[in-house]
């Protein structure tokens, strides 16, 4: 893509460079790619109402490739916008395309004025309202309000926030609550220990594990994994208590289990 | 009038205008926050004019070192602005505020009501955790009505406390919003193409209008 | 007076006396405690007359309904005393609710109409009395309609009270748990552990044992 304004991001002079770097090292200080643009627009020293969009653009494309050259990692909104912008810069460019049925690039470059004018006008605004007299600092309220009289009545006082928090605190007690297994479809090592103790005489051979789960518990997937897991910890207790032996060909291979020769 | 009310009447006349200003005066006084005219109704005897006595009684405190002023639509005295400088033993050192939070502050105190998606377009940067939160607790911000888009999202205006600690009269005294409104700088202007935020836009305005309207 | 005191006095001129009372007034309003005309003095700009503004703005708050008072040796602006029956407002103490009425009551806020059966099934835990009983006292919650179900239990709905003391216009207006969470306000949340060791009643405690326990 042609570059009018003939942006040269890899001969850098020293000034520029470092120019760029104090910007980029600040980064962290902007509040969004709306601020930075912002910020931006004030190299054009052109009210806001008569600013170059597309300069701004290419500004704004050409922060981000500096980023990129100097290896600063931009955060995805930043990059969000430098990709909107991208698609502005050629609604801008090149002739509209009579098929399109979009907004026209000027109509998105005005709106893109419109919020940088707007966030302008909304710091002026926020300057202006802490400029303002304020209470406890240039004007003051009563300093003994008379409430020293007798105590007549009880008032109870909760403030929104509380009761806010009360009930967050109520709807989000399950999130905290420590896991508790529904017991129904859970089979524990002690049940599967008994039943492997009660079935391990009779396995004298080489016999799958998966062979070995109670009836009623292999339909369900969890049910399925609950049995099994119980009854494979089952058979390392008890291969553990030299009963059993265990074997398994290879990762993720069936456990095959039998009765320790004696 | 019903006779029994005419009796009422009779048995507890209003006090003359110069005992009501007095009252008004002893209750403002006595209060740190913000009186609301029914509130001084309440308490002063039956048949009181609590807002002809405001007047003769913010008159009295023209010019002097303490002011009747009005807040929303309750009444309060305060020290005058210009005699701050002799209360530094009374100032009280508050949390700074953060960029954020004083954005976000003038953003729902000009656009009022204001959502928190409407706060964040216009930041172009998402509201942190805790801003809220922190105008919440100051009591400088509360909960509007809900706003009767998709979502129903709920909506943020600027309390009394808000007006009180700015001194100022209604949100209809911030100041620059004449000038604002009139540059378009308070429309909720949708993304061209984008259709669903132009839907609240409508009612955006009602909204406006109601509140300052009073 | 010595020679460097009355070189400093021309370069600082006290101000009229006029600026010298309203300079009295604020501080005398603003103050917490009463003020020694010492500490007038050191507030006030150099060579002002402290004690005689006071003589000024006493003779002025004459009659009116809060005079400048004595109190030991220092003077504060205070109600008149035949004015003291309007201060009746000022007579409350307040408290804050305790944790199991404010649960309760934001169960019935954000459900209303709510049974009490309901209210316990949200809480996890029963409901005393004595708590809903405090909240009708407190003119927070009222009964609604039966519900139509088998034992056509009473409901309990939010009171315009209610919402004029959280400032809010309606219930619905109340934020959902994911607006909460957005707001950052499921933060300060502190950890069931932290609620185990906390100062709750034992009514809670119980509950939360039972929570825990299966």
């Amino acid at each position: 893509m042609s570059d009018p304004q003939g942006f040269q991001e890899d001969v850098l002079s020293v000034s520029d460079r470092l120019a760029a770097e104090a910007l980029i090292v600040d980064v962290d200080g902007f509040e969004g790619p709306l601020d930075l643009l912002l910020m931006l627009s004030r190299t054009q020293k052109v009210d806001l109402r008569k600013i170059s969009v597309l300069q701004l653009a290419e500004q704004y494309l050409g922060f981000v490739d500096k980023a990129k050259t100097l290896r600063i990692e931009l955060a995805a909104d930043y990059l969000v916008m430098a990709a909107w912008l991208a698609f502005l810069k050629s609604r801008l460019l090149l002739p509209p395309d009579p098929t399109d049925e979009g907004p026209s690039g000027e109509e998105l470059a005005a709106h893109l004025a419109f919020q940088l004018e707007r966030l302008q006008a909304m710091r002026e605004a926020a300057a202006r309202l802490m400029a303002r007299d304020q209470m406890g600092r240039d004007f003051f309220a009563r300093g003994i309000p008379e409430d020293v009289m007798r105590v007549r009545r009880v008032s109870y006082s909760a403030t929104l926030l509380d009761l806010m928090q009360a009930y967050a605190r109520i709807r989000t007690r399950d999130e905290f609550r420590p896991y508790a297994f529904d017991r129904e479809h859970v089979f524990t090592m002690e049940q599967a220990l008994e039943r492997m103790r009660g079935l391990i005489g009779f396995a004298g051979e080489w016999t799958d594990l998966s062979s070995y789960l109670p009836d009623g518990w292999t339909a369900d997937p969890s049910r399925r994994r609950s049995a099994t897991a119980a009854t494979f910890a089952a058979t390392l207790e008890l291969a553990k208590q030299g009963q059993i032996e265990l074997r398994q060909g290879e990762t993720f291979a069936p456990i095959s289990i039998r009765r320790k020769p004696t | 009038m019903s006779e029994s009310e005419t009796r009422e009447k009779s048995l507890f006349e209003a006090p003359p205008m110069g005992a009501q200003e007095r009252m008004v005066e002893a209750i403002l006084f006595a209060s740190a926050d913000p009186v609301t005219v029914a509130e001084l109704a309440r308490r002063m005897p039956h048949g009181a004019d609590p807002a002809e006595a405001l007047v003769h009684l913010r008159k009295r405190y023209e010019g002097r070192g303490v002011n009747v002023v009005k807040v929303g639509d309750a009444w309060a005295i305060r020290t005058a602005p210009d005699l701050g400088f002799l209360m530094q033993k009374e100032t009280v050192e508050t949390r700074k505020l953060s960029r954020a939070a004083i954005e976000t502050l003038a953003i729902i105190a000009y656009h009022q009501p204001a959502t928190r998606a409407e706060i964040e377009e216009i930041r172009g940067v998402a509201v942190s955790r805790g801003t809220i939160d922190h105008l919440l607790e100051l009591e400088w911000i509360r909960f509007g009505r809900r706003r009767m888009t998709p979502g129903r999202p709920v909506t943020y205006v600027v309390t009394q406390g808000f007006l009180d600690h700015f001194g100022l009269e209604s949100a209809r005294d911030l100041p620059g919003l004449k000038e604002l409104r009139a540059a378009g700088l308070l429309d909720n202007r949708p993304l061209p193409g984008a259709q669903l935020a132009g839907d609240d836009e409508g009612e955006d305005l009602a909204g406006q209008t109601e509140l300052f309207e009073d």
